[in-house]
């Protein structure tokens, strides 16, 4: 059977020259960058010439990219680091109610360690509203961290304005740019970011593997001890395949950033339009315009996540859900739960991530396909047509 | 995540849908994940003629209502009761360690039903 | 030019079946272990069977283990992670004052933190003595952690008699076993450990992936806060392609043990015996028996470690030294320092750690150009012949 892959948000094939050129940094150039003798050089030049790549994607400095074991890492070493670091200027940081699990966990560890963390609510369509914001800052504020683009249901926070209102007021802003670095133009200068997470595995480099950037001048504490790595902000010996994965990476991101960002969403709109028209009791999540490219989130009405995504399975798709039954937890995603989405709705959600190797065929299979298999568990269940 | 059986049981679940003149109608539902699941008896001289199910949720949700249905069709109701929700777990060979408090409740469904027709029946 | 590389314990070439077993889970293999689709299934069952590969190298349980992004990462996770879950039993530490870095920057942050750290002394040959150790434990004490052999020097500390000891006491064992896991036999449980770092990258897996050992019913709280990978106790996507390499590199390691041994050991050997017939005024730093089988440590008096280091890059080989002057601090080792050496004769030191691809031919070229090297050195030291 034909395996169709829908779910670029959880993780994306590694390119083929990416994969390579690590494998070459494996078994041949495979020195460690600390060591003085030629394996060494080699490796140490490899590591700065990704890091000049990586600043490139989104306008920084090589200086200001820390490599991470992936975003998680960059989001815990970002909060906890600037928190530490800066505990003299205050303990208040604002996120949002909206976060990825690795901000809101690490957000509840510091309130744990006297921090104060405000969750800001999200509107209908994911979005915060500045309002709030302005509103949630006090003098104590030393971090706002709002993320980029949400994994879930893809919408895109207005960064700038973020960006701009914590430069007046002197806090520092960190975005969690997991699912936007190297799927959508970012310019860190223009939009006024201090520290920005981002993960190899959601454009092509490998899991294990991120980096975070942090603005020179910036004050951020280590969290991981050891050998003077990184600067002394991360210490570990450095994954230069990974490392040299990721600069190819962002290269290539950077290089064909224009044209995937129009194939893709010319893909999503296509899924967009045409299921709306032919499946009745449907909602769009998200929002309609300010929205990652490749990200369709629907909730079918009356049917259950988890049946939708095996019954794609069995079709050769792959796509995810925020409905509690796929994760084993007992509530329905965080994120649809607080846009305002009632239990069931949330329970009945798929999502479709797409990527720049899907086809416009494989999106027309998909297309007709999920209008019968809606129709299927719609007929089983005891909340439709009763 | 789910071995064979289940997946039999999912994907092509037996006595799906209502039963018009149902004499015994069970509805249990866990509210916290939300699954849903109703079970329709047709009961003749206390033995189960006819049974149905409408589930709303999960692999595992749909795949326990499927099965539940097969071991009671033609059984006398004591019998019937005697079945538990670890029993039809057991009969699909085993359900992930983290359904099985979540989704695992046909044998509910079916008791409620039998109770709505002894119910009905005293009337 | 050809390339000699003896600087094993630096680290090492990944083993090409490990690196092309690796390229299939970037490529093709790459679903995140989380999702419920087929790609999710796929690899997730790959990394469950390379955490049992992982636990048969050391004799452990696969629930004992936990994948991390190298050594360092697994010493923070072992030192804090207990420190942090039982300071309710206790506050005091036991430590070695020849520990890597990772351990010893751990610990000092510790203290920071309220923590009380006892680092032991070593003797000359790099050995801490029991004794030492029985007398540094007290009512507080809740840890014990000493590396299983170390990387400068080589030597094996008494891991048995320590395990023993803690257990005896009640104590939690952690060993930093980064230079032992893959290239020495161990096993936790005939040697009583109850945590044991390894890394991927020592022993022909990849830089940037490690595993920490942490014995069923041993109390550790998590340090990366994010979704609930390894059992809540690290967060982070797994890196799958590193995880299914270090399992491979863990089968190969254990397949080929015992022959892998015997061979280095005899290059060690053959290193040890020409230098000391040959050149004059050395000393050999490390235990004489209990000594990793790879690992030759000479101090050649009179001379400086960088400028032997260069010589040998010069001819292609590539060692490395226990100088201040190749790591950019002004203190020579401190592993030497605390076996007693005066600077002087720790500035002078060559470290030689030998790998499985190294060859009898390899090692009889550097044999015929040391001598020269160091008596040219040496007729422009100050310090020789005088
Ligand atoms: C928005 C967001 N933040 C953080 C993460 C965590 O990144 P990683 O999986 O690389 O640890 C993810 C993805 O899993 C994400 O989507
Ligand atoms: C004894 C010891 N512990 C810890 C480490 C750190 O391991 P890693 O480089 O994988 O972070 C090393 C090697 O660098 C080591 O030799
Ligand atoms: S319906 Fe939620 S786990 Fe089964
Ligand atoms: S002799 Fe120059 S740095 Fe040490």
């Amino acid at each position: 059977m034909k395996r169709i892959y829908f779910d670029h948000s959880a993780t994306t094939p590694v390119d083929r020259e990416v994969a390579e050129l690590m494998l070459e940094y494996m078994t041949d150039k495979y020195g460690n960058p600390s060591s003085v003798h030629a394996f060494g050089r080699e490796t140490r030049k490899a590591l700065e010439e990704a890091r000049e790549k990586v600043a490139a994607l989104i306008n920084a400095a090589p200086n200001e990219i820390f490599f991470t074991s992936g975003g998680t890492e960059g989001d815990n070493l970002a909060l906890k680091g600037v928190a530490y670091a800066n505990r003299k200027k205050g303990n208040h940081i604002i996120t949002t109610a909206i976060e990825h699990h690795a901000i809101l966990h690490t957000c509840e560890y510091l309130e744990k360690q006297g921090f104060s963390v405000t969750y800001l609510p999200v509107d209908e369509n994911a979005m915060i509203r500045m309002e709030d914001l302005k509103n949630a800052i006090t003098d104590q504020t030393i971090l706002i961290s709002v993320m980029f683009a949400n994994n879930e249901v893809g919408t895109i926070q207005p960064i700038k304005e973020i960006g701009q209102l914590a430069k007046e007021k002197g806090i520092y802003f960190h975005t969690d740019a997991v699912q936007a670095a190297g799927n959508y133009p970012i310019d860190v200068k223009e939009l006024n970011i201090d520290l920005l997470t981002m993960s190899g595995h959601k454009f092509h480099a490998s899991k294990g593997i991120g980096a975070l950037y942090i603005r020179r001048g910036v004050r951020v504490e280590e969290i991981q001890h050891g050998g003077g790595h990184e600067r002394n902000l991360r210490a570990g010996t450095e994954n230069v395949p990974g490392i040299v994965g990721l600069g190819k990476a962002a290269e290539i991101a950077k290089r064909d950033m224009e044209e995937k960002v129009t194939y893709i969403q010319g893909l999503r709109d296509k899924i967009i339009t045409t299921i709306t028209e032919k499946v009745p009791h449907i909602k769009l999540n998200g929002h309609p315009e300010s929205r990652m490219p490749g990200n369709v989130n629907f909730s079918f009405l009356y049917i259950e996540g988890e049946s939708l995504l095996l019954n794609l399975d069995m079709k050769g798709i792959a796509a995810s859900s925020g409905s509690a039954c796929t994760s084993g937890s007992l509530d329905p995603s965080h994120v649809l739960l607080a846009m305002g989405l009632p239990h069931e709705v949330a329970h009945g959600s798929l999502r479709v991530t797409l990527g720049r190797g899907n086809t416009e065929e494989e999106v027309d299979y998909f297309l007709g396909i999920v209008p019968e298999i809606v129709e299927k568990l719609r007929s089983m269940s005891p909340l439709y047509g009763s | 995540m789910y071995n064979e059986k289940v997946m039999d049981h999912f994907s092509n679940p037996r006595n799906v849908g209502e039963i018009k003149d149902a004499n015994g109608i069970g509805e249990v539902g866990n509210s916290k994940c939300g699954d849903i699941m109703r079970i329709y008896l047709q009961v003749e001289d206390d033995i189960i003629k006819d049974v149905k199910f409408k589930t709303f949720g999960c692999g595992a949700a749909i795949a326990t209502s499927s099965m539940v249905t097969e071991m009671v069709k033609g059984k006398r109701l004591d019998e019937a009761l005697e079945i538990s929700n670890q029993a039809v777990a057991e009969a699909l060979g085993g359900l992930p360690p983290a359904k099985m408090h979540c989704s695992n409740l046909a044998a509910d469904a079916l008791h409620e039903a039998i109770k709505d027709y002894i119910a009905k029946k005293g009337k």
